[in-house]
């Protein structure tokens, strides 16, 4: 189903999604919105692992994918916590308020 | 093997503290296991290289062994430290679990031998940490401590899974030896994106380290931290993380070393003189202590460059990963008792040869071991750094790094300073717990031990 | 049609909107919207694990993100009720850098990534490895190991959220 | 056996006086580096009986994996700073006692730290282990001018340890470098000093010019030479008294000393090709710093000034790697240590008596004690290198090797002859003679300490500059061997 | 006797340092008597050492005390060598010692550091005697600079006068400078001839090169320079005048300020090798003889008209060690010794008597009142300005012959400088003694004849200053010569006169035709005319002023030499140690925490500028690996 598409597209699609991530992270102020651009960073990698599992034929990268969702479900937790708890303190979630420690 | 799994137990059972009613006895309970894993862990020293379980998943090596020592002797002075940090708190038992926890990762960044086992080790170490960095939960500073190093680390993570991704695209496999062989049978055709895969590597390990320019978190997280969580990521993740760095890049990714050395030896060179230049600027000694140890990270990041040039072995940079880590842990201690009043700038030390004579003694070898004075061990480390970078081709480096050192000397003789040169404003004598005191009188004196008697450390690492 | 195959319209397709909600991720005002086109995010890229026989990939995919972690960040968003723009105009110099980073990383990533060989995915084998079958031999064989010590992982995320998450007895 | 243990009892000694309270502490500290002396002599008798006694040399693997040894050896050279050391150390702390220290046993206890430091730079046979003592005894030293010092001992100490560590660094790594190519036969590196000396001589001109300057700025810059000197001045200054002794007296020497052992058989090439340079440097500085010298107004600052001059001729001489050179700076090196001692002593007793050391401020003291004035002078007149003083048999030899190096050199280097007259004439001239001033109206006898320190510092300066036989053999000897490795 | 020559220097020691330590406890008197039988038994010792040296066919003694210094092939024992030349100087200096010794126990004995003071004189007398004593050049050396400490010492005796002071350390400096010289020249014959023991050098000396010779010979001449007070370092020697009168006779005139001409005579052999050497010697002698005496001409200080005497005929006595006359220039330093020693203990009888005073001005008809005085006084006047038979005309005679030989030129200015001495010594001689009293009342009144301790040792000097020339009568009146005899043996190459006899009477007889002129010419001037000096300077004509004025020579010296000195000094303390270097020292602390404050400024604290940069790192390192390769 597959056959026809080269590698080079999907390294390119998802270093485009990486890349959208990051800039998304360097860009906004909103916490929320950074997590989930570092989600969207993880799921390029995603594409680009499925991609090569199928390139290579070989299912060991899939299987890793898993642990990229198991590890990336921990974080959002852990850090949508924090971000609750910052909330609580603050009343914000803007990361401007979040740069007293510096120099 | 047995340690990991001993320690991950520790972690379990620790949460079953708060059920079970047994939270007195946690802390013997957990240094007793600390114990026991130590000395399991070294029954499989003389296993050698050969032993590695789940399929090449996890190898308990000489190399992981000892790191895994020093890891586990450093966790065990920690927690008695840390006594006394744990009674004020009202979450002991989830404090104690999530350091386990980080232990856990933190043995498994010591021995993994494929990718799988090295992204979750990095996790499963930081997760935890965190949580602690912002376990303070009243104080602003420590939750965007806990919150900066969220972000930068799940960013740091996305570029060593991108790293990841394109390695194992590019040599179809996790397992680092295999890795290792492909790169050997197949130099030439490597695809480019291997490359770019192996520099992202580089820099989310970098980032790990705290090595300059990816080491902007690090202050900001050191100083926000709860000081006794600021040690645990000074010491146990810093040996950690170098233990994953030396094995990834002198195990794995050996065959490309012209890539990477050339990188690395600019990074080093960032990191001494950004790290030096800044720490002489801070008025905060726990901030200086984090730019120390991104200092500390440029010496040791010199000795894999070293390394990998003159292939001599690695026993300098786990004698370097000892003696920093245990001075750490005594210069801490005292910081710790130090800036409880929250006053956390140099002149809460001043005075001090008065108010503790017996702390001044301490920090003071703590200090003058980060500067590398002798006897103590901070000295030897710093030998065997430039022993090891003189084989090399990169003398402006080794230049560089005594420049460096003299910068360096100026800002730990700073506290000196303050402790027994400027006037105090408060005479109070500074009381001690007796475990800490214990803990910090014996890391002085390993400090010293080491450093007077380097041959035991040194020539137990040999391979 | 125009010397295209299906297969390669569908994952031009897929592309194109993966990348659009993508960026309308970014650069959306409103975080649920942005959650949103998050989700629409995923669901391409499902469409993508589909199209490479990663079927049991793709729906775990869909629930894990789509159903479990978008949803926590829903609840998050309307607990803290944020469902408005509340982010202040925000200055554009930061912004900007920003996005020079951003587009200088690309151009250096597909500058690095081009001249490489041109291979070409097949579906043959493809077909296997995908099957919850297959992925579950792996899985309990060769990665035994860290799926047991992953559970170390959510158990100290557990705990770690747990513990930031309740409030403090007074 | 013997020298470690000239290493190890003022260790225990000093570990002993910081437990103890109070004054009590200065006595034992006192007691201590008397019997210290008692030992030195001991070894000086039985290394001029027999000089490959056994029980002089100590040798234990330290490291061994590393080729690091406790090694330690007594040869001429040594045997004299050795005997410079522990002959100076009681008379420093003696002339302590008219002076009231906070927290005594400190600073006594570091003393005797410092002893053992120095001693352990003088009998090191092994590299590493001279590199070792080289570092610590700054440590000792450095709280000695911290905790005690004068008004800006903060910024004054730091520059000092901060600018020495600097120079300890890049000697460190010069060391290391010649380590690195010890045992090109048996495949075994090694630290001993034979080794390195065999390890330098293999490399070619452009390394041995490397590790010329990486070892000889440590050096150069703990002696100091010009333009390595700005911390002395003021690190003199500020230190306490007894620190100053101890920085000028014998730490100076520690630089000279390295020279000699450290540098000159280690690369003959580079010192051939490079010795020019340093010599032109320590002849500058000795021009240079007697200049200033003579415009001073605080006497300690004036010596301070003057031991830059001093040292400049010896490392000179040094360079010129003659016999007479560095026999001549050996020997002036003992006779530095003694008078710079008994001058900072003067100094100190100036202030004590009279609360200032300022010359323009003082004045006709001679009137109101004539044996101090004796005692100054004779002193002096060992600083300005008079014959039948000690200062003289260093200083001929210097100048005639230098003249051996270089006519003009030596010419522009005995300056210092006539300079060192001019400033030191002028201080004393100053401060003893003429009318006595208002400040100092009173100048009381000498405390019963300080004469004794005097007049022993006296006997000493005149004693050995008419019969210097027995320390002018070793010191021969000694030059014989090192220059023999040169060849 | 030869054997216990090390005793001669002993004693002098011995007084000195029962004297050092035990000084203040001893009564003046005992004191005094303990310094002078100290150098009487030095005497004693030294005449039976001389007449046993001279009963001997052996002619040079060297007797080791003790080895000094052993580098490598530098070998110096403490040695002593007993030869004619020394022998004679051993006379003269423990002799003429004794007598002044003699002569201090009276005019010092109203002083507060009288047992001081012979302590001093007793240590000079030591270093002294090692001086001449030595076998090399560097026992030569430490009585050398022994001695010039022991001026120093005691030119500043009376240490509560600046000005004293000032003039003791003018003293030492300028030695210092002289010594550097002879220190390097030391250092030279070393390395020429591989040894400073007189022997072996002078052995060797005719097989090196000349240059190297004429160098040796120039450095020592430095040193002579400095010690001998010749141009340029003769200033200090006038103003060495501040000590006490005794040492004024004994240092300034009669041992120490000829250890110069000792010590060229010593090294007679380089001399005579290098005409260069020789020629610089005579010249820098006779201008300083002349101009040393033009100056004498007008001063006023009793004492610095003897001191610019002394310079001056130190001046001639280079010039016939630069002629060759190496045994006439020892000669007239025995005869010098007798007289200038006799003229100076009598100015301090002359001082003594007028409570103090040293101008001349405020003298006049003293002859009256101390007529012993006056008298040795005139013999020692008459015995310098070198008319027969008393002793400077022997010795001056002999001089100025060979000089004649040597160069006529030379001689004509040797002449008149003899002509000025005569002149200035008339002078002082008939302003003091002669015409009427000009000092104060109190004064005319306290006017009295000096103790016998005083007036004694003039009368010893005045008979020795009047019969000293029967030690070298001339030859060519088929007398016997002694000292030229005495000294054959140390001339190495000597350089006999062979003008004739006739030419000699003449030239005898015009200088003794000068000499009588001059005087007459003075005396018409000062006691006839009675011209008196004038009172204040303004009444000078100004070729008067510069002389008066010394020519400015100190005043040049300080705008030329210390002045520069001091400002050097100042800009290298100022600017250069505390501006540049300490500031360039500074400059790097201060740039670690300038660079550091801007580092630190990137730590901005925001995640996104954080991040941005690790994502530029990033690009950073790839572009380099990758695209710029």
């Amino acid at each position: 189903m597959i056959n026809g598409i080269s590698i080079n597209y999907y390294l390119l699609l998802s270093a485009v999604l990486f890349i959208i991530g990051a800039v998304g992270v360097m860009a906004r102020r909103n916490s929320i919105i950074i997590f989930m651009c570092i989600e969207l960073m993880l799921n390029a990698v995603n594409l680009l692992l499925v991609a090569f599992s199928t390139l290579h034929g070989d299912a060991s990268g899939q299987v890793f994918v898993f642990f990229i969702m198991a590890v990336a479900a921990a974080e959002v937790a852990v850090g949508l916590a924090i971000l609750s708890m910052i909330y609580r303190n603050v009343k914000s979630i803007d990361t401007d308020l979040l740069s007293n420690l510096k120099n | 093997m047995k340690g990991l799994l001993i320690i991950s137990g520790l972690g379990v059972l620790a949460m079953l503290a708060e059920i079970f009613r047994f939270k007195k006895l946690l802390l013997p309970i957990v240094l007793l296991g600390i114990v026991a894993a130590y000395a399991f862990n070294f029954m499989e020293w003389n296993n050698g290289f050969v032993i590695s379980y789940f399929n090449n998943m996890i190898a308990f090596d000489k190399m992981g062994i000892a790191f895994s020592g020093i890891i586990i002797a450093t966790a065990f002075f920690w927690f008695i430290l840390a006594n006394d940090y744990f009674e004020d708190e009202t979450n002991v038992v989830d404090h104690f679990a999530l350091v386990l926890f980080a232990l856990v990762g933190a043995l498994m960044l010591t021995s993994f031998k494929n990718m799988t086992t090295l992204f979750l080790g990095v996790e499963i170490m930081s997760i935890p940490l965190y949580v602690l960095a912002a376990s303070q939960k009243k104080d602003l500073k420590s939750n965007e401590a806990g919150f900066k190093y969220l972000i930068m680390g799940s960013f740091a993570s996305a570029f060593l899974l991108f790293g990841i991704a394109l390695i194992y695209g590019s040599t179809g496999s996790f397992d680092i030896m295999e890795i290792r062989q492909h790169i050997s049978a197949h130099t030439a055709e490597l695809p480019t994106f291997f490359y770019v895969g192996v520099v992202m590597m580089l820099v989310a390990m970098c980032f790990k380290v705290s090595a300059a320019p990816f080491h902007f978190w690090a202050p900001d997280v050191y100083q926000g931290s709860p000081t006794l969580i600021t040690a645990l990521m000074s010491t146990i993740v810093k040996t950690a993380a170098f233990a994953a760095f030396m094995r990834l890049f002198m195990i794995g990714f050996a065959g490309v070393s012209e890539l990477w050395t050339g990188i690395l030896a600019v990074i080093i060179a960032i990191s001494l003189v950004v790290a030096n230049f800044s720490a002489a600027m801070q008025s905060n000694v726990k901030r200086m202590l984090a730019y120390s140890s991104i200092s500390h990270a440029g010496f040791m990041l010199m000795v894999i460059l070293a390394n990998i040039r003159s292939n001599i072995s690695v026993d300098a940079i786990l004698y370097y990963s000892l003696a920093y880590s245990i001075g750490s842990i005594a210069a801490f201690g005292i910081v710790y008792n130090v800036t409880k009043g929250g006053d956390e700038s140099f002149d809460a030390f001043n005075g001090l040869a008065k108010r503790n004579p017996g702390m001044a003694l301490c920090m003071t070898v703590a200090m003058l071991s980060l500067a590398g004075i002798p006897v103590t061990s901070g000295f030897f480390a710093k030998y065997f750094v430039f022993t090891a970078m003189i084989g090399t081709s990169y003398k402006w480096l080794l230049i560089l790094a005594v420049l460096t050192s003299a910068v360096g000397a100026y800002y730990y003789l700073k506290v000196i300073i303050a402790m027994y040169f400027k006037p105090q404003q408060n005479t109070e004598p500074v009381i001690v717990e007796r475990s800490q005191v214990m803990v910090i009188t014996l890391t002085s004196a390993i400090v010293i031990a080491i450093g007077v008697v380097p041959g035991i450390v040194a020539e137990m690492f040999r391979f | 049609m125009l010397g295209y195959t299906i297969t390669q319209w569908i994952f031009g397709i897929l592309s194109f909107l993966a990348i659009m909600f993508a960026l309308m991720v970014v650069f959306s005002r409103n975080p649920v919207n942005s959650v949103l086109y998050l989700v629409m995010t995923f669901f391409c890229i499902a469409g993508h694990y589909l199209l490479m026989n990663a079927q049991f990939l793709a729906i775990v995919h869909i629930v894990v993100y789509a159903g479990a972690i978008m949803v926590l960040f829903l609840f998050v968003i309307m607990l803290m009720n944020l469902n408005h723009d509340t982010e202040p105009k925000s200055k554009w110099l930061p912004k900007t850098i920003a996005i020079i980073a951003g587009g200088m990383m690309l151009f250096v990533l597909v500058g690095s990534l081009k001249g490489t060989e041109q291979l070409n995915l097949s579906s043959y084998g493809a077909s296997q490895i995908g099957t919850v079958k297959n992925l579950g031999k792996v899985l309990f064989s060769e990665f035994l190991f860290p799926f047991e010590i992953a559970s170390i992982l959510l158990l100290a995320a557990m705990v770690g959220a747990i513990m930031i998450g309740k409030r403090e007895i007074k | 056996m013997l020298t470690a243990l000239l290493i190890g009892f003022p260790l225990i000694a000093s570990l002993l006086v910081f437990f103890i309270k109070g004054n009590a502490s200065r006595n034992i500290a006192l007691g201590a580096s008397v019997i210290q002396f008692a030992i030195s002599l001991a070894a000086f008798f039985m290394y001029r009986h027999n000089p490959d006694n056994a029980i002089l040399s100590f040798n234990h693997t330290w490291v061994q994996s590393l080729g690091i040894n406790f090694a330690v050896s007594l040869d001429g050279i040594s045997m004299l700073l050795v005997l410079l050391t522990t002959f100076l150390v009681p008379l420093i702390i003696l002339s302590s006692f008219k002076n009231e220290y906070e927290n005594p046993h400190s600073f006594y206890g570091l003393i005797l730290l410092m002893q053992m430091a120095l001693i352990g730079v003088f009998v090191a046979n092994d590299g590493f282990l001279f590199y070792v003592f080289w570092e610590l005894a700054l440590i000792p030293i450095y709280f000695i001018c911290l905790l005690w010092g004068g008004e800006n001992r903060g910024k004054i100490t730091f520059k000092f340890f901060v600018y020495t560590l600097l120079g300890s660094l890049f000697m460190l790594v010069g060391l290391i470098y010649l380590y690195n190519h010890t045992g090109g036969i048996t495949g075994v590196k090694s630290w001993m000093v034979n080794d390195l000396y065999e390890a330098g001589r293999s490399l070619d001109l452009k390394q041995q010019s490397a590790v010329f300057w990486m070892i000889f700025i440590a050096f150069a810059i703990k002696m100091p030479i010009f333009p390595f000197h700005t911390w002395q001045p003021d690190t003199y200054v500020n230190a306490p008294t007894q620190g100053t002794m101890l920085l000028s007296g014998i730490m100076l020497k520690m630089g000279t000393f390295g020279v000699i052992k450290w540098l000159l058989p280690v690369v003959p090439l580079g010192l051939e090709a490079w010795g020019g340079t340093a010599i032109t440097l320590s002849v500058i500085g000795i021009v240079y710093a007697s200049c200033i010298a003579i415009v001073q107004k605080d006497y300690k600052r004036l010596i301070a000034y003057s031991s830059i001059a001093h040292v400049g001729l010896i490392s000179a001489g040094i360079l010129t790697a003659t016999q007479q050179g560095v026999q001549g700076a050996v020997m002036q090196m003992l006779a530095h240590g003694v008078n710079v001692v008994g001058l900072f002593l003067i100094a100190d007793i100036l202030l004590r008596h009279t609360g200032t050391r300022e010359i323009d401020k003082l004045g006709g003291i001679r009137g109101m004690n004539g044996n101090f004035a004796v005692l100054f002078l004779i002193v002096l007149l060992g600083a300005v290198a008079l014959p039948l003083t000690n200062g003289f048999i260093g200083e001929f030899l210097l100048i005639n090797g230098v003249y051996q190096y270089s006519a003009w050199m030596a010419a522009f280097a005995g300056l210092s002859v006539i300079l060192g007259a001019v400033y030191m004439l002028r201080s004393y001239q100053g401060i003893m003679l003429g009318e006595r001033k208002d400040n100092n109206m009173a100048f009381g006898p000498l405390a019963t300490t300080d004469k004794a320190v005097l007049i022993i510092i006296c006997v000493v300066i005149i004693a050995f500059g008419v019969y210097p036989k027995p320390l002018n053999d070793l010191a021969e000897e000694g030059v014989k061997q090192i220059l023999m490795n040169l060849k | 006797m030869i054997k216990l020559i090390a005793l001669v220097p002993l004693f002098p020691l011995i007084g000195f340092l029962i004297n050092g330590f035990f000084g203040k406890k001893l009564s003046k008197s005992l004191s005094g008597i303990i310094a002078s039988v100290s150098i009487l038994a030095s005497f004693v010792l030294s005449v039976l050492i001389f007449v046993e040296l001279q009963g001997s066919a052996q002619k040079s003694h060297i007797i080791e005390a003790f080895s000094w210094i052993n580098s490598g092939t530098l070998h110096i024992p403490f040695e002593f060598l007993v030869d004619p030349l020394s022998s004679l100087f051993l006379l003269i200096i423990t002799g003429i010692g004794f007598l002044i010794h003699v002569y201090s126990i009276g005019y010092m004995h109203d002083d507060e550091g009288f047992s001081r003071f012979f302590t001093y004189l007793n240590l000079f007398v030591f270093f002294m005697l090692l001086l001449v004593l030595g076998n090399n050049y560097l026992i030569m050396f430490v009585g050398w600079e022994g001695v010039g400490l022991c001026s120093y010492l005691l030119i500043g005796f009376w240490f509560k006068n600046t000005a004293y002071n000032n003039a003791a350390r003018k003293a030492f400096v300028m030695n210092r400078i002289g010594d550097l010289g002879f220190l390097l020249g030391i250092i030279l014959i070393f390395v020429t001839f591989g040894s400073i023991s007189f022997n072996e050098v002078f052995d060797k000396a005719g097989t090196v090169g000349t240059s190297v010779i004429t160098a040796i010979a120039l450095l020592l001449f430095i040193g002579a320079m400095g010690k001998s007070a010749q141009i340029p370092l003769y200033t200090w020697l006038p103003d060495a005048m501040a000590g006490p009168t005794p040492v004024s006779a004994l240092i300034h005139a009669a041992t120490m300020v000829t250890a110069g001409i000792y010590m060229v005579t010593r090294s007679n052999i380089f001399y005579s090798i290098s005409d260069v050497a020789s020629e610089v010697v005579a010249i820098t002698g006779v201008v300083t003889a002349l101009f040393a005496a033009t100056i004498g001409l007008l001063q006023n200080d009793i004492k610095k008209i003897l001191a610019y005497s002394t310079v001056s005929q130190l001046g001639l006595m280079f010039l016939g060690l630069g002629v060759g006359a190496y045994s006439s220039a020892v000669f007239h330093v025995t005869t010098h010794a007798f007289f200038k020693a006799l003229l100076f203990l009598g100015a301090g009888s002359v001082i003594h008597a007028m409570g103090g005073e040293q101008d001349i001005r405020k003298m006049g008809g003293l002859s009256n009142h101390i007529k012993i005085t006056f008298w040795t006084m005139f013999i020692g006047t008459i015995a310098i300005s070198g008319i027969p038979p008393f002793s400077g005309f022997f010795s001056k005679d002999e001089i100025l012959a060979h000089t004649y030989e040597h160069s006529p030129v030379l001689w004509f200015l040797g002449m008149v400088t003899s002509m000025l001495t005569v002149f200035y010594m008339c002078r002082m001689l008939f302003l003091t003694f002669y015409g009427k009293f000009r000092g104060t009342h109190e004064q005319e009144h306290h006017l009295h004849e000096s103790p016998k301790s005083m007036t004694i040792p003039l009368m010893v000097l005045a008979l020795l200053a009047a019969a000293g020339g029967l030690l070298g009568l001339p030859e060519f009146l088929h007398l016997p010569n002694w000292m030229h005899h005495n000294l054959e043996s140390v001339i190495k190459r000597p350089d006999p006169m062979t003008m004739d006899h006739d030419k000699e009477l003449i030239l005898m007889g015009l200088a003794v035709l000068a000499a009588g002129t001059v005087w007459f010419f003075a005396h018409m001037m000062y006691r006839v005319n009675k011209v008196l000096p004038a009172a204040k300077e303004e009444q000078l004509k100004p070729w008067q002023k510069l002389i008066y004025n010394k020519y400015w020579v100190d005043e040049i010296y300080d705008a030329v030499i210390r002045k520069p000195l001091d400002f050097l000094s100042d800009i290298f303390y100022k600017f250069m140690d505390i501006a540049m270097i300490d500031g360039i020292v500074n400059g790097v602390g201060s740039a670690v925490k300038g660079v550091g404050s801007v580092v630190r400024l990137a730590q901005q604290g925001s995640i996104g500028f954080y991040v941005i940069s690790m994502v530029l790192g990033v690009v950073f390192i790839v572009l380099l690996t990758f695209l710029i390769k």
